[in-house]
Order: structure tokens, then C-alpha cells, then sequence
């Protein structure tokens, strides 16, 4: 099942289009636009590029901050994290809350909460009901290497291998959680160890091999959607930025930064697909068009939104 | 009509329930094959099936979290506590997940968290605790603590056809001590409709769970003496019934606001401020706050006496009150 | 004397305590190397080393158990919530662990949990609760929300001077606004006494938090109407000091309670509970609770505009007060 | 470091002890006198007792409420137990708290809440402050199979890695939490898995066997102690009864209590110590007249104590 030519384009131009809208709200952050902080998934766009792609339309995602690639190839458009970072009027939640947390139950995407773990429990009972009404969805919950320290996280995980839920973890290891080293974090040198404490299978793979990603993940959901209960993924990155926007991390050490930089997600896979002549100068200059104007638009769209007006804040908390 | 008690009328709200719609179903600790610690489930397993009837690790928040998802879907789970004490185990998919989902980006919640609360059965700090007013204090819930088996049945099955999410705080000890004729067929009691549980003139008793039995008893007692207590049972707490606690306090002008809750931050600090803002002229008196102290429960019996408030001090309060 | 912010002034006294006594440490998620979120512990780590401001996983039930066992032992352990939202993840240990321990089996259990609440910095909901009612709600704990630079630095001494657990919710919106003189040297500011911020004779406002720069604001613009206001700033929660509350409430005849949290169930039902019991007779008007409203905390500037109370609406309700 | 002849006959004492205060709750709670239920640790005592019985005065236990064994080795006499369970004045707690829920700084033992897991972080603070003071402090606490699913269990196991603190788990996986047998309440065949995925070492043994409770219990201590890190004991046993003394329990397969009962931790350690010459029957004798005058005179002093005056519930529950 390996990608035809035309998807590695298009798991090409997610990445590009993932980075691009970090790039963007980056830009928009320094004209003072955004509210809030920025946080950036540069260096790990192949994490959430590689496993989105993998899944299929009826599949649930629970995406978290540093997964705007997720939201992408969901459906939802650069304009809604636009709009959300901007806390505008016709972004997904109409300014009510910020940045990555909107969802939409129709593209299969359970919006975040900042409370890390507690989405893994949640997707427990999508894929509970999924089970219950012999419905072929996987729910995909992602979770940072300091998220796994959670409760929720232990509670979710364990709840699913008991279970047997269609629950795929996409771990993320990218070494830090804010300034905490991924060893501050656990006594353990890999989140696949995590997962044998449940009895769940896993796999570790590079996270800046979109393709390694992807093919763990089709792997991972068909695992799960066989009925073989749930998988993790441990995918080995690093964070290339501060936690946000306003931390320098200063604390990462700059060796470190370096030796991932040379292994950028986005210059390896043009490196594969260089080597592998799937696609010619002619076709990335193509893609590269498409983005830009596609960024362009959707930029002036949101910001051209304006902010809520006040009274919006007045909605029902009751169906 | 048959006799039930207010545990079976919990009971036969939710087999009603998961018979009429399918996409009901429970999850719990110990709710299939034990039917549950109270028994609340008891033959559901074996009616609906282990798929419908879900035991659980002992995973309080792997419990509402997986409830949540499943309402997502379009599921109404019902979820048991075992106690509603360990719900402080799961509050934070409670507060800070389901609450807020319908607000911050659209959907419906429709889950139930039930379980048993309440003292009075010697169950000690952690088998015992009054905990409706976190929730009470967190908008996007609704909250019901029914006091009468006819009430526990309609509400049961009013909070599972309610798109949101409902903690229902059963009154453990009304479960086996409450016997009354309730209706084999299909009613249900709104959410956020109080009940007048007896009329009265003098003092209006504005209560809830099992503390309306009490106000009740205080009545019965007073009444011989010429003062004239009318009862309110709010029956949901979140959202109450503002209407019906304003009519009684401006009826009786004078108010006694009465939980087994403890005090500080209880819900008759609630009641009266509505009262004290919205009923200021009518009143003929203060508003008289009649709780446990701020104390956890305590559990030998005589202790336990001690901190719950009862028909005698309910009574000296009003007797006072009336005076006034 | 130095001018601090309310940040300052609270570190200050943080370091201070772990100046003064070897058993204060401080635990929690990104306080060492990082500072905290907030920078309240920026150069602990260097001045103090790495065995007493630990920097913890993301954990929040381990942050608050670690904190009760080291507590037993006699150490003063400060733990940080990195917005105290996320005490919800760790409410068990609170609600159940810590506030019942005395009261059960008789230790002490000398603990601080700290950390940024309040909205007002466009955090979104979960970045900008005001949660403190849940513990307000919690016997055995103490609860307490400085609104000055000078009582942000006393009150933090005393909490970790204090033997039982207190909660200490700092104004994230005040962190770098309020600037003032404060005491370089040892002082404590007690808990359990409010603190009459602006004296008045028409209106009592109570109000604590980052309100009380709201209520003094309007007090402000009524003087000038020739409406005086008395504000109340409670400081601590829980125990909360009735006798000011009182003697307010009293003195001026009319009462607005005002508090950033939302209605249901807040604070203001408390006071106006208080108020109502044993004022009544002093009360010339209703009484009038200022709050947000029952949703979470929106996210856009404008939606959380609407949200807060703020000095023209207090002024509002003043002035339809005064005319009462 | 084998246990001394005397130390055998001490560990057969505290067995037996442990057995007859069980025996003599249930009389109680026969004649009514209990209030609430009465939690058997029938079958598991080897457990509490050779795992106390491996520790050091100046070390903590966290109990839960199955290990009255452990209470009776840290100083508590029977009657303690015996006026919690009977709610009377003179108990530990002055009826404010029920059964096992009852501790005391100075004999180092943590009184248990009813929610499972949270005492493992407590002990984490413990530790944590042993350490501080450079106390040779071991902290340990008891969890139950269906305790390790909660997520305090979790952040604090987690915890205890990350700092290495001196804490050591005894995981008491009994086939049972309440109703509910331990493969629906985790995909793994034994709690040293659970282990793993904390990087925290690990053995499984015969919770019936009590020296081997004790070797490894002395085992796992010594590694605390000396600065490596935490140690999970799985400890394989059976709940010999229901739940508590209300619960026929009869959703238990009876061929597993039969093959359970055969393996009886008195009865093995009888066994063993005939075998090996190592108790005579005068000493035999002996030590069981002792236990029962002991037992007789504890359960008449409880038996006497009156119920507390409600006024005590006033008690301030602030220091
Ligand atoms: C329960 C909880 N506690 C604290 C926080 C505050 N917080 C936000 S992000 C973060 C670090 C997350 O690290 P990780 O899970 O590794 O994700 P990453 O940022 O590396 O993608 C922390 C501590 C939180 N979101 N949730
Ligand atoms: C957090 C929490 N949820 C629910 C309960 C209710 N409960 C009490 S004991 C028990 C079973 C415990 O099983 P296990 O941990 O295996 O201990 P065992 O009884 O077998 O010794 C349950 C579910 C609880 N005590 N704590
Ligand atoms: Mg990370
Ligand atoms: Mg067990």
C-alpha cells in the first residue's frame, strides 16, 4: 500500500502548506495580530502529515496543539487557524476559545483541551460507540512525551487495551515538554516501553520520515480497525522551537538543535523524492505556486474577519 | 400502581430507558455481573447484554472520558460512580471536557453520571459526601438529586433524553427507606422544575434530597403548634427553579434554606442571594441557613447525628423564625 | 521602600520562607530551569539547588500527593500549578487527601498550592478560571486571593507559615500591573482578616481579587455623584472574615457583592447568606451580586469583555442601588 | 540475612494474629456490632506480614484495607482495629473514620482514603523528604491489581522513577477487584509489566509464601534504600472471600477457591516450618494460647469502649 505518485505530491504539499501556516501565524504573531502565543510544530509536520494521511474519511482524530497538519488534511482550511489565533469572528469557535482547540464532528475531529491526557479517554468512547454500532472507525488520540505522565493518559490507555478499543496513541516524543527534558519526564528511554505496561503493541519510528510515519500508522489502523485493540506509535522528533512563540528555550542545548535541523522532515523528504525522481523541479515549483497563493488568500480572508462582538460571549452552555 | 422503592425506580427508569432507545447504554465499575454495589443494574446484563453494559477498571476518569466520546457519537451513556465520592477522581473530564464542549465548539453532550451520595448510612468520610456544589458551580452541567421515588424515575429518564450532561446524585439513604406508589409506564419529570412538596404559610423550607423527608417531619410537628412550613423540593440544582423558590419565599416572607451539605459555599448560599436580590421587599425576616458544619462526614453514629442537620433543629429554627 | 510588582512581591516572599526555614522547597512543572510560566520562581533553582525546586512531570495528582507526603514530615512543601486550571487534574488529592486529613486521623499538613488564576489576558477557558469555590466548598482547606502587591507577599508568607493546606490563587492579570511599595523585610499579613480597601458610607462592595481594582475604580467615579462606597477586599476565602463583611454590611445599609467568577453558586451566594442571616435588619435594599456569567472564560478580547464585570457595571447597579 | 528461629516463630505469631483479628471482626459484625462492612485479608496474610515485617522502625507503610497485618506489625494492637470497625470512642480516629482508615506519623503508617492510588503519590512526598533530610527512609505503599488502574497510581509510580525516590509498590494482584477479575481490568499477565513501563524494576512471587514475601520484600528495601530507584513486589495471591463480608462473592469460580485454599499462607508456612524442625508443637501451642488470651482481652477492651458523644464530631479540621 504504498503512496502513488500523486499522494507523495500531496503529502508533499501538506507539509509545505503545515509549515507555511506555522510561517504565516509566526508573521501575524510579530504584527501583533495574534492573541495569545504561537505554537510552532516546525521540525514535526511529518508526524501529523504521515499519520493523518493514513486514515480514512469515517476515522477520528484527536489532534493537539502542534498538530495543525492534522487539522489540514482533516479538512479544515489555513483560515481557521488563522482566525482562531487571531481570536476572530468567523474562525471555528467564533473567538470562544484559542489557537488548535475547534473540532468538528463531521471531519471526525475532537477538538483539544489544554488539560493534557484527556483526550485519549474520550477517544475510548469513540471508538466504544464505533464498536457498539459495527462502524469501521479508528480514533487516533496524540499525545505529547510529557502528556504520557498523565493520569487520563494511563486511565485512556489502559481502559483501550482492556477493551480491545480501535484506539491508535501517536506518541510524540520530541524530547522536551516546555523546558522539561524527555528524562525529567520518565525513566524510560522509549514510549514503546509505556505501552508494553498496558499490554499494547507499538513501534517506534523516525517522526521526520513522513513516510516511515505513514506507514506505521496504516499499519497501526489496521491493527486496530481489525479488531486487534490498540497500537501506539512512538514517533522520535524534536521540538525545534520554544515551547511558544515567546520562549527562546534557551534551554535546549544548541548541539542538539543543530543535529535535527540537518534532519528537517520537509528537506528529507525532498531528498527522497529527489533521489527517487517523483517529482521534477517543474512539479514542486507548481506545488510551491499553489501554496503561496493559497497562504496569500486565506491570510487576507482571516485577516480581513473581525473580532466578535461582545454579545457573541453570551451563548448557551445547554444544547 | 405498583410500589417501588427509589433505588427500583432508578432502576426501572433506566431499563425503560435502554429498552426504548438502543443508543442508551451503562458503564461502571462492578455494574454486569454484580449488577452493581448497590445493585442499581442489577439484571442488566444479563437483559442488554455485556456490550450495553460496560464493567470498567477502576478508572474514574477513563470512565467519563470514554462517556463523553460516546456522546459525541451520538450515544447516551450513563455512567456509574461508584460512590459519588470517587467522582473527584474523574472530575477534571468532567469540569473542564464535558462541560465546556457545548460552549467552545458545538456539540451536544448527552451523558449521565450517576451514583449514590449522602450520609445517614454510616459510611464514613469517603461514602458520604453531599459533592452536588462543585458541580453546581460549573456551568455547562446540570445537575438533579431527586428526593421522592416517583421524582428518581422520571428524572433518571429526563436526564438521559437531556442533551447534556447530567450528574444525578442518588440519596443513598432514601434508596431501600423510600417505598411509593410510582407509574409502570413511561412519564418523565423535567429538569429544573422544583416541586412544592407541601403548601404551607408561615416559613417556606427550600431543600433538596433526602433532607426534604425532614423538612417534611419538622412540618408535621409544627403544624400541631400553629406554624405553617411550606416545602420546597428544588429537585435540580443546576439549573433550578428560580420561579417556584421566589413565589414560596415571597408567600411565606420568611425563608429557611435546609441541606445536608455542608455549609460554606452551600447551595443556600445560592438560594439566598437570589432571594435576598430578588424577594428583598416580601421578607419578614433573615434567611435562616440550617446545613451541616464544615466538617467531612464523620462515621460512627452518633457523630454522624451530630453533623446531619434533622426534623428537631429544623423545627427550633422555625419556631424561632416564626416568632420573629 | 522598593517598589514590587504583585509577581515580585509574591516571589519575594517565596524566597524569603526558603531563605528562613530549610523545610519550605517548591515542586512543579518548568519551575527550575524555566523560572515557571510566569517567572514567579526565576533564580530559585540557582539560589536554593535542584533538591528544593523540583522541577516534576506533568502530573498534577503526584505535584499535590508528593506535596501532603512531604507535608507529614514536617517539610513546607510549595507546589505550583502552572495555571491553576490545571488543579483540577490533582482535585482528588486535594478534595480528599489533604483537606480530610486532620479532621480524620489528627497530622498537620502544612502545604501551599500556587499558581496564576483569573482572567482578563485573553487566556481562553482554560487559562483564565477563577476555580476557587470548588476549594471555598472543600472543608479543611484554606483558600486565599490577594489583591495588592502587599498582601500578595504577607499572605504567601503566611500561607506556607500556615499548618494546614492552603490554596493561593494569584491574579494572573495583576501579575505585572500592580506595582507598589512593599516592605523589603519580614512581615506577614494573616490569614482569615479582610481589609477595608477604600472607606464609604452608601454601599458595601465586597469583592476580592483582581475585582477589588474594579470596585475601587468605580468608588472612584460615584464619589464624584456624591455615592460613597465602602470596599471590602475579603483577601482570604476560607476562612473568610465575617466580622468585616459585617460590620460593612451594617454601616452602610446596602450591599454589592462582586466577584469575577461566575454566579452560580460563587462567592457572593456565600456572603449574601451571611448577610441574610445576620444583617437582616440593617439591610435598606436587596442585596446585589456583580459576576460573570455562568459559561467558561471566552477567548477573544471583546468576548471577554463582555464576560468580566467591570467598573461601569458595578457603577450601574451602584447608582440604582443608591436610589433604592 | 535468613529470619532467626525467633524471627520464624514472630512472623507465624503475626500471621495467625493477623487471621484471628479477621476472625474476630466477623464475630463482631455476626453480633451486629460492626458498622459497615468488614474487608477480609483471609488467604492474602502473608502479604502484610512479610512485607512489614521486612522493614525498618524509622520506614512508612501506606496500607490499604486489607492489610491489618501490616498495622499489627507497626504497633497497632487488635483493639485498634477492632474499635474502628466498631466505630467506638477509644479508636484511633474516635469513630471520625471507619476500619483500616487510621494511621500515625510516629509508627510511620499513612491512614488509607477510600480512593485507590492516591496514597502511592503521598509516599512519593515521603520519600521525597527523607531524602531532603538524608533519612535512610523507605516509604512503601500497598496497591490492590484494581488499584494500579487509577491514574494517581500511575503519576505517582511515574514520579517515584523519575526521582528515584526510596519507594517500593507492593502490588497485591488477587485475581479480584470487587467483582470485577484482573484481565478486565488490564491487558497484561502480571503487574511487573506495569512495571516496565515505568523503568521501575520488578518481581513477581508467591504472596502466600511468606518468606518469600519477606526475601523480597528485604530485597526490594535494600535497593530503595540505597538510592536506585523505586521497586514494584507483584505479590500473586487470591481474595479468599467477598469483597467484604456482605458479598458472596459467587461470581468467583469455585474450583479456584479450592485450588487457592490449598495453598493457605498459614497452612504453607506450617508446612515449612515442620518440615524444616522448626517449631515444636509446645511452641505451636504456646504461641496459640498466647494469640488467644491476646485476642480475647483486645476484643473485651474494644467491646467496652462506648460509641464517641456527637459533640465529638466538632472536632476542627483545621491544625
Ligand atoms: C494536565 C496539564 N498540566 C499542565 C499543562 C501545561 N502545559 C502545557 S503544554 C506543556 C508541555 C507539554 O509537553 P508535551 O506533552 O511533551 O508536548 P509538546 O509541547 O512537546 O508538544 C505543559 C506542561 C497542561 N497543558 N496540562
Ligand atoms: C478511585 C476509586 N474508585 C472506586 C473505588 C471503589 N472500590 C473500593 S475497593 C474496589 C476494588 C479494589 O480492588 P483491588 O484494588 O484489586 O483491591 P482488593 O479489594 O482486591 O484488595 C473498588 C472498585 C475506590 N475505592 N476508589
Ligand atoms: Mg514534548
Ligand atoms: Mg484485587
Amino acid at each position: 500500500m504504498n503512496p502513488s505518485r500523486a499522494q507523495l505530491h500531496e503529502l508533499y504539499y501538506f507539509l509545505r502548506l503545515n509549515r507555511r501556516v506555522d510561517e504565516q501565524l509566526v508573521n501575524f504573531y510579530r504584527q501583533g495580530k495574534v492573541v495569545g502565543g504561537v505554537y510552532s510544530s516546525l521540525g514535526q509536520e511529518a508526524i501529523s502529515v504521515g499519520t493523518a494521511y493514513a486514515l480514512e474519511a469515517q476515522d477520528f482524530v484527536a489532534p493537539l496543539i502542534r498538530n495543525v497538519g492534522v487539522m489540514l488534511i482533516r479538512g479544515f482550511r489555513p483560515r481557521d487557524v488563522f482566525l482562531q489565533y487571531m481570536a476572530r469572528k468567523d474562525g471555528p469557535t467564533g473567538g470562544r476559545d484559542a489557537n488548535t482547540h475547534f473540532g468538528d464532528l463531521a471531519r471526525g475531529v475532537l477538538a483539544p483541551i489544554s488539560m493534557l491526557g484527556e483526550t485519549l479517554p474520550v477517544c475510548c468512547g469513540i471508538a466504544l460507540a464505533a464498536r457498539m454500532r459495527r462502524e469501521p472507525r479508528v480514533a487516533v488520540a496524540y499525545i505529547g512525551d510529557g502528556g504520557t505522565s498523565t493520569g487520563s493518559f494511563h486511565e485512556g490507555a489502559n481502559f483501550a487495551a482492556v477493551q480491545k478499543l480501535a484506539v491508535v496513541i501517536v506518541a510524540e516524543n520530541n524530547g522536551w515538554a516546555y523546558s522539561t527534558p524527555t528524562e525529567k519526564q520518565m525513566a524510560i528511554r522509549s514510549l514503546t516501553e509505556r505501552a508494553q505496561g498496558y499490554g499494547i503493541p507499538a513501534a517506534s519510528v523516525d517522526g521526520n520520515a513522513v513516510l516511515a510515519v505513514h506507514a506505521a500508522m496504516a499499519k497501526a489502523a489496521a491493527h486496530a480497525r481489525s479488531g486487534r485493540g490498540p497500537f501506539l506509535i512512538e514517533c522520535r522528533t524534536m521540538r525545534m522551537k520554544g515551547h511558544a512563540e515567546h520562549d527562546d528555550a534557551r534551554y535546549v542545548p544548541k548541539a542538539l538543535l543543530e543535529k535535527w535541523r540537518k534532519r528537517d522532515p520537509i528537506l528529507l523528504f525532498e531528498k527522497f523524492l529527489r533521489a527517487k525522481k517523483l517529482m521534477t523541479p517543474k512539479e514542486k515549483t507548481s506545488i510551491e505556486e499553489r501554496l503561496e497563493s493559497e497562504i496569500r488568500a486565506e491570510a487576507a480572508f482571516a485577516d480581513s474577519s473581525p473580532l466578535p462582538p461582545g454579545e457573541d460571549a453570551a451563548r448557551p452552555v445547554w444544547a | 400502581m405498583p410500589i417501588l422503592t427509589y433505588l427500583d425506580a432508578i432502576r426501572q427508569g433506566i431499563w425503560e430507558e435502554m429498552e426504548r432507545d438502543p443508543a442508551v447504554f451503562l458503564l461502571g465499575e462492578d455494574i454486569g455481573v454484580y449488577g452493581g454495589a448497590f445493585k442499581v443494574t442489577a439484571g442488566m446484563l444479563e437483559k442488554f447484554g455485556a456490550e450495553r453494559v460496560i464493567d470498567t477498571p477502576i478508572s474514574e476518569s477513563a470512565i467519563v472520558g470514554a462517556a463523553v466520546g460516546a456522546a459525541l457519537m451520538g450515544m447516551r451513556p450513563v455512567a456509574e460512580m461508584q460512590f459519588m465520592d470517587f467522582i473527584a477522581c474523574g472530575f477534571d473530564q468532567i469540569a473542564n471536557m464535558a462541560a465546556k464542549m457545548r460552549y467552545r465548539w458545538g456539540p451536544a453532550v448527552p451523558l449521565v453520571i450517576r451514583g449514590p451520595a449522602g450520609a445517614g448510612v454510616h459510611g464514613g468520610p469517603f461514602h458520604s459526601q453531599s459533592n452536588e456544589m462543585w458541580f453546581v458551580h460549573t456551568p455547562g452541567l446540570k445537575v438533579t438529586a431527586p428526593a421522592t421515588a416517583y421524582d428518581a424515575k422520571g428524572l433518571i429518564k429526563a436526564s438521559i433524553r437531556d442533551d447534556n450532561p447530567v450528574i444525578f446524585f442518588e440519596h443513598k439513604f432514601l434508596y431501600r427507606r423510600i417505598k411509593e406508589e410510582v407509574p409502570a409506564d413511561d412519564y418523565i419529570v423535567p429538569l429544573g422544575k422544583a416541586r412544592v412538596a407541601r403548601e404551607g404559610d408561615d416559613i417556606a423550607v427550600i431543600t433538596y434530597g433526602a433532607m426534604v423527608w425532614t423538612a417534611l417531619e419538622a412540618a408535621e410537628t409544627l403544624v400541631k403548634e400553629g406554624i405553617s412550613l411550606e416545602v420546597v423540593d428544588l429537585r435540580t440544582l443546576l439549573p433550578y427553579d428560580e420561579d417556584t423558590v421566589l413565589t414560596s419565599a415571597r408567600k411565606c416572607s420568611k425563608v429557611i434554606l435546609l441541606h445536608e451539605d455542608t455549609r460554606t459555599g452551600g447551595m443556600a448560599g445560592e438560594l439566598a442571594a437570589l432571594i435576598a436580590e430578588k424577594a428583598f421587599e416580601d421578607l419578614d425576616g433573615p434567611v435562616v441557613r440550617i446545613t451541616s458544619p464544615d466538617t467531612p462526614v464523620p462515621f460512627s453514629p452518633p457523630l454522624e447525628e451530630f453533623f446531619l442537620p434533622n426534623a428537631k433543629r429544623l423545627a427550633d429554627a422555625a419556631r424561632k423564625l416564626a416568632a420573629y
